[in-house]
């Protein structure tokens, strides 16, 4: 009998899982072997320190805004912004720190909020008149690029010495993991608990798959729209101040071009740009698929002007393994 | 009032050293009574082309052209010198070819050879095993800088020691950001932990160098740039936890390049001037720092 | 009984077109109220009015006696009114147990508790669909109940159903007409929309026909007739449906079947098509039907198995192959594999054969424009014009928007999986005409219905299928229920506990 | 009642050409309102001079690029590989000219196939292999990027001294309009042909709508995928040949971030990233409204800093016009 009509007649608990699986592996797969190529390349990957190092630069690079990236592709959108809020994040951050003397938890507060506001302008644009959340969200890079040039003026601001709070932050271990590895994986396993287990992940997660359906149903779209808007900007607030905290000094330079990496993340995590699919553990795989490629091209000493081809080539070939995988198992 | 319009073109605002030179012209041009319109290229040359285009059409006198290429950007400047603009190009190079008053900047080739001079001599007597870190591919700027160092360490080397040692182990790219030269030396100390010199071709990728040492727990690592002299990097040189920079003072060829093009404007330069004026090259290191340290200074 | 609904003088104009035309209707508590009319008469239209996702143009909405503006769908589901639409509005990639519950998620979810109650509102439907899969994977019969439960999961006062069994096959619509009837007994007030007319008079307490976005009458069930009734839809009287059979010389072997297998959904199936021949493929939902039209059509790749089209051997790896060896396939869900909605409907017609209207990559759109128009016409398509989207069409006429495309394509042999989707009866008859003509020419035609009375009505012979296997066939003289069930359960005990839960 | 029901209970409630025309007007009224505005901010800017800057800025930017970015978004597809591929051309053009030695109509011929070769490699794998598209082209943003450097060792490559035929190219005239602007002019009429007319420019416009439906229908969807992402690269190679002619040079630096430009043109021009919407003419606006905005703005002198915050605060009013001018029209 086809499975089809099998899991139909008889409720069976394993098709929606096998499925999982599939898109799972599909990624998973890709992440094991590029570990395994790695190793095999330079002996200095698989050492504690190296690998500390990706974890640490996922996540003060594309790792923690790809959760909000995650939700918004979940409803057919995409936010391109997330790479200057987090450079607003970063200078907003040691501007209120280091120039007006707020104290961390009220600054990191504040700058928090400040991203969300940046996610408010786009989402209710997008949400509420309808425009595409491409241009929106690329007016809302262009304008968060010029505010944080602005209360910058252009050069980087000194957050303390070391031994400061935050200062420390991004250099620090806990547990021997470094912190803003914790922060992220923290916020991931929150991401994948609210997508998987609550009405509002699934609320999303409908409205890219059929948001038609998901109006009809008496379920108010547009608030649902602006919240993954807020989320991805108050995220890339976050990021900013990780990024802060790892070098010591806001500066308006952070998350140049972060946008591509972000969504790239993403979408080799399996999520689709046409909405409704998409999982927390794969983005974070994927996030750490693109750290993993820049590490072992640096560790293995592919020169510079090489470098280029050999992302764009070991991309497709992560891309074809996910391919090959994912057929396999059908 | 206004009896001038000026024109200012940046490669990218998005650099302490740009944003220190924007200040200086945009303070310079405001003293003689002048309108100044700043652009921002972006990282863009056909924005800047663009950009220079806009201002001819807009009726400037004065351009203050900080090339993001130094071909590509050739045509435009002839074109706006043959609309009657007074052109300077200010920091970075352009093809001599060009049309324009004069081009103003500090010498990328002097600076790396005082620096990889010093270094020489601060290193005297142990092998050389160096890490280099870059901006971007294709930067013209960042090979005379690398090259300058090099140049400088061989030419000590050759002096003081009759040999030279000199391993360059890598080179990475950190897109002339703190946090980008941090990513790129974290992934370098992690593949080469026996380095014992970072250069960088300017300060900023250079300090993140100093913080993943430090995250690394390496030890016994000279830290060297061979160009800027941002504040951080000169106060670390003051208190001994980096080495030395080369004297690229944003301030300094920002005002020279305006005083010039202003001067040209009301006729007052001479015929003869030349074609390449170069700001005093310099090593600043713990001996001398403190004649170029300001607390102030916007860079 | 209380009144629930009354809808007076309602109007609702689209750019150029008067869907509605002042139609009054209403809806008593505990009442099943038919609305029947012609494909584009303005029924679902009209609902759409009352489930607040259309604002009318003019007219009036009194709800429990109250007149009422409605905000939104949302507004609408709080004053307990329930739509099931007539194109489905799944998420396809939730559950079903998460499309079920989709307005009224709670803010927490308990998984295994949200599957449990999704079961028993299924259960409660007779099918024992599982809870936990994708709905995007559910055949598009088992689409159609999963939306039957989410609009009863509601507890709604007042009831829409628009065409919910057009995808149905028998039984299983005998279940749902059951589960109607307990929900009037319960006081709730059902409006039931549909084609097939035996199931409205068996079910319904009153009717109301539409025509042309007008209201024509409301009768009382008992005192109406079936002829009559259809007179007034169509506005003619229609002496039978079904054209007759002669005139039909079947020929030689156009198509043939060999052992053709996929997995577990097709097994080992054999059959031909003669020209001038018209098969019918009969059988439960899921029984491998559709499947076996793909396979036919090298939209699947099958694991064994040969295709023969007038003797030579078809290499089908792809539709594209299939079509220039002059195969068409009407498929079964219209929405997603049928029609480009957003396109014209000229350009959906001429889509399987555009060179037809096209000289050197170039396109005639005049000449396209004439061509859709005569097939529109033939079909009684109810249009502005051949350049309007097809999502501008009500239901039915979509459907004959993608047989056209097909007529227009000039097939050997055809294959049509439920052809006659929510089309009224009066299109149903030129439908079939159409289908005979094509047999008449000498082409053969694959039929696949739910319906089986269209399936008696219109073929030579049926094969039957179970499990993914032809059970067996049956011969003009065979052509009864009772042969078509039987064979269709013998196949498996799991089929027929389903099919009779 | 609301506007949201209304269109939620008709998904697409116009005949098309009353759709059509309705976006239309909508990109038109951006474009008059902008034109107006801009007009009234500066004296300057209804110069001729000043008008033919523009033509010529758009030409040789996003222009040309958007013409190929628009067949490929219609199937629902990106390309995010168009600077890079715009950087080959321009550096391979000056190599075969300058170094290689070859005439200007062969360098031309050969640059393009390059583009289209790498067109090939990306619609390869979206359309055979089914892998995103947002992924394989960033993949290949990376390659080309990274053989522009590699062919140029990281240099400009001077073409020949002015006088030259292909670097008069950018900044000669013809009838008093500049020869990039012909050019440009000139594809897009191509293209609007193509799209309108063929039954090529058809099939595109319905897989972005109804891929199945389209393969249903017979039509070998594949290759019309394929050709989009052809057609894209080998208009970007074009496009870098433009720049090459502007400037007189090949260089690696061409078109670093373009690919975000030519995407928000054709958005801005009313196309639809979901596929199956957008037109010619409107995406022709969409280039030069963007083009317009960063001109005005150099004009009007609004210092660097604040170019950013302006230009994104304008692109959110342009949309803002067209979402009102859509509107008032139902
Ligand atoms: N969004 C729309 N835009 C334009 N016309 C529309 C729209 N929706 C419906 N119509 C038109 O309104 C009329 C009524 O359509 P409706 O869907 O109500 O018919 P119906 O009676 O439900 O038919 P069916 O039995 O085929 O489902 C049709 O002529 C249809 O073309
Ligand atoms: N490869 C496929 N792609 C898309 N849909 C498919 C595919 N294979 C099967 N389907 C759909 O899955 C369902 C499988 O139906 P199946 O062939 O098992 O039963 P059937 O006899 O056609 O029953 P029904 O009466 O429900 O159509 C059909 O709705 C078909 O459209
Ligand atoms: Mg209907
Ligand atoms: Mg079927």
């Amino acid at each position: 009998m086809s499975t089809t009509s099998e899991s139909a007649a008889a409720p069976s608990p394993f098709t929606p899982r096998i499925l999982e699986a599939v898109r799972h592996y599909g990624t998973l797969g890709i992440f094991l072997v590029l570990v395994l190529v790695a190793s095999l390349w330079s002996d200095a990957f698989l050492t504690e320190r190296n690998l500390m190092n990706v974890v640490r630069q996922v996540a003060s690079g594309a790792g923690i805004m790809a959760i909000g990236m995650l939700f918004v592709v979940l409803t057919r959108g995409i936010d391109l912004s997330v790479g200057s809020i987090a450079a607003v994040g970063s200078v907003l951050c040691a501007h209120l720190v280091a120039v007006q003397g707020y104290g961390v938890p009220m600054a990191i507060l504040l700058v928090i909020v400040s991203g969300a506001a940046c996610g408010v302008v786009t989402g209710f644009f997008v949400a509420y008149m309808r425009l595409p959340s491409f241009v929106i969200s690329l007016a809302m890079m262009a304008i968060a690029r010029g505010i944080s040039l602005i209360i910058s003026a252009g050069r980087p601001i000194t957050m303390g010495s070391p031994g400061a709070p935050l200062v420390d932050f991004g250099s620090g271990f806990l547990f021997g993991i470094p912190q803003p590895a914790i922060l992220m994986l923290a916020i991931y396993a929150v991401g994948g608990v609210v997508l998987a287990y609550t009405s509002f992940g699934r609320i999303v997660t409908a409205i890219g798959s059929n948001e038609e359906a998901v109006r009809l149903s008496g379920v108010p779209v547009e608030r649902y729209v602006l919240s993954v808007y807020v989320i991805s900007g108050a995220l890339a607030a976050v990021a900013g101040i990780v990024a802060a905290g790892r070098t010591g000094i806001g500066t308006p330079q952070v998350g140049v071009g972060a946008e591509l990496d972000v969504i790239a993340a993403v979408v080799i995590g399996g999520a689709s740009l046409m909405g409704g699919r998409g999982g927390m553990f794969n983005t974070l795989l994927g996030a750490l698929i693109l750290g993993i490629i820049t590490n072992i091209m640096n560790l293995a000493g592919v020169p510079g002007y090489h470098q280029n081809v050999y992302l764009g080539l070991i991309i497709i070939l992560a891309m074809l393994i996910q391919f090959v995988t994912a057929r396999s198992r059908r | 009032a206004e009896d001038c319009k000026v024109g200012l073109t940046m490669p990218s605002l998005n650099a302490p050293y740009f944003a220190a030179q924007v200040a200086a012209v945009e303070k310079a041009a405001k003293d003689k009574g002048c309108e100044i319109t700043t652009a921002d290229s972006q990282n863009d040359f056909s924005k800047q082309i663009n950009d220079v285009e806009d201002m001819i059409a807009k009726g400037i006198d004065i351009l203050i052209l900080n090339p993001r290429d130094q071909e590509a950007l050739v045509p435009v400047a002839n074109a706006a010198t043959a609309a009657g603009v007074k052109v300077v190009v200010m920091d970075s190079t352009l093809n001599p070819k060009a049309n324009a008053v004069t081009q103003v900047r500090s010498s990328n080739d002097e600076n790396g050879r005082l620096v990889g001079d010093w270094i020489a001599k601060k290193m005297k007597g142990k092998p050389i095993k160096m890490l280099l870190l870059s901006g971007n591919q294709g930067n013209p700027g960042g090979l005379e800088r690398r090259m300058g160092v090099i140049k400088g360490i061989v030419e000590g080397q050759l002096v003081n020691e009759g040999a030279v040692n000199l391993q360059i182990l890598g080179q990475g790219w950190g897109d002339w950001s703190t946090d980008g030269g941090l990513k790129a030396a974290e992934d370098l100390f992690q593949a080469h932990p026996d380095a014992n010199l970072v250069v960088g071709e300017n300060d900023s990728m250079v300090l993140g160098a100093v913080q993943a040492a430090k995250a690394a727990g390496l030890e016994g690592i000279l830290f060297a740039a061979a160009a800027d002299g941002q504040r951080e990097a000169l106060e670390m040189i003051k208190e001994g936890s980096y080495g030395a920079t080369g004297l690229n003072d944003p301030d300094l060829v920002g005002r020279t390049a305006f005083d010039i093009g202003y001067k040209a404007f009301k006729g007052e330069l001479p015929e003869d001037f030349p074609k390449l004026y170069l700001t005093p090259a310099d090593v600043i290191a713990q001996e001398n720092v403190d004649k170029y340290h300001n607390p102030q200074s916007v860079f | 009984m209380t009144e629930l609904v009354s809808l007076s003088g309602i109007r609702k104009n689209y750019a150029g077109v008067q869907a509605l035309k002042g139609v009054d209707f209403d809806l008593k508590a505990g009442e099943v109220h038919a609305l029947i009319g012609e494909n584009g008469a303005g029924k679902s239209t009209l609902m759409r009015v009352l489930g607040g996702e259309t604002a009318p143009t003019s007219g009036t909405v009194r709800l429990y006696g109250r007149t009422v503006q409605f905000s939104g769908p949302r507004d609408a589901t709080r004053r307990g009114i329930s739509l099931i639409h007539q194109e489905l509005a799944l998420a396809p990639d939730l559950t079903v147990a998460e499309n079920i519950f989709l307005g009224r998620l709670p803010r927490i979810i308990n998984h295994r508790r949200l599957r449990k109650a999704a079961s028993e509102i299924l259960g409660r439907l007779g099918f024992a669909i599982d809870p936990a899969i994708q709905a995007g994977r559910l055949t598009v019969a088992h689409q159609q109940v999963v939306e039957i439960a989410k609009a009863l999961s509601n507890n709604a006062r007042i009831i829409v159903f628009d065409e919910p069994t057009a995808v149905l096959a028998n039984s299983d619509a005998e279940r749902l007409l059951a589960i109607i009837r307990e929900l009037r007994a319960g006081g709730t007030g059902v409006v039931y929309i549909s084609h097939r007319l035996n199931e409205v008079f068996e079910l319904s307490d009153r009717i109301t026909i539409m025509k042309d976005g007008a209201h024509v009458e409301t009768r009382q069930t008992s005192a109406a007739d079936v002829d009559e009734v259809i007179a007034s839809m169509v506005g003619r009287r229609m002496s039978t449906l079904f054209p007759p059979r002669d005139g039909r010389a079947p020929g030689r072997v156009v198509v043939e079947v060999r052992n053709i297998s996929r997995g577990q959904k097709v097994r080992d199936v054999s059959f031909s098509v003669r020209a001038g021949e018209v098969v019918g493929l009969g059988g439960l939902v899921g029984s491998g039907r559709t499947e076996v039209a793909r396979l036919v059509f090298g939209a699947d790749r099958m694991d064994a198995g040969t295709v023969e089209l007038n003797g030579k051997p078809l290499h089908l790896s792809s539709p594209r192959k299939a079509v220039r060896a002059r195969i068409g396939l009407v498929p079964e869900d219209r929405k997603e594999h049928g029609v480009i909605l957003d396109s014209p409907i000229r350009i959906n017609t001429t889509l399987a054969k555009m060179r037809s209207v096209a000289r050197f990559g170039f396109l005639d759109v005049d000449k396209e424009r004439r061509v859709a128009a005569s097939l529109g016409a033939e079909m009684h398509l109810k249009a502005e014009s051949v350049d309007a989207a097809v999502s501008s069409l009500s239901g039915g006429n979509q459907q004959k928007v993608a047989l056209a495309k097909w007529f227009h394509a000039d097939c050997d042999l055809l294959i049509l999986d439920e052809p006659t989707r929510g089309v009224d009866v009066g299109a149903k008859g030129e439908i079939y005409t159409l289908i005979n003509d094509l047999a008449r020419a000498g082409k053969a035609v694959l039929v696949i219905s739910s319906e089986h009375q269209e399936l008696f009505g219109l073929c030579d012979r049926i094969l039957v299928m179970a499990e993914g296997a032809v059970a067996g066939e049956l011969t003009e003289s065979e052509f009864t229920e009772q042969h078509l069930l039987t064979l269709a359960m013998t196949g498996s005990t799991r089929e027929r506990d389903n099919a009779s839960q």
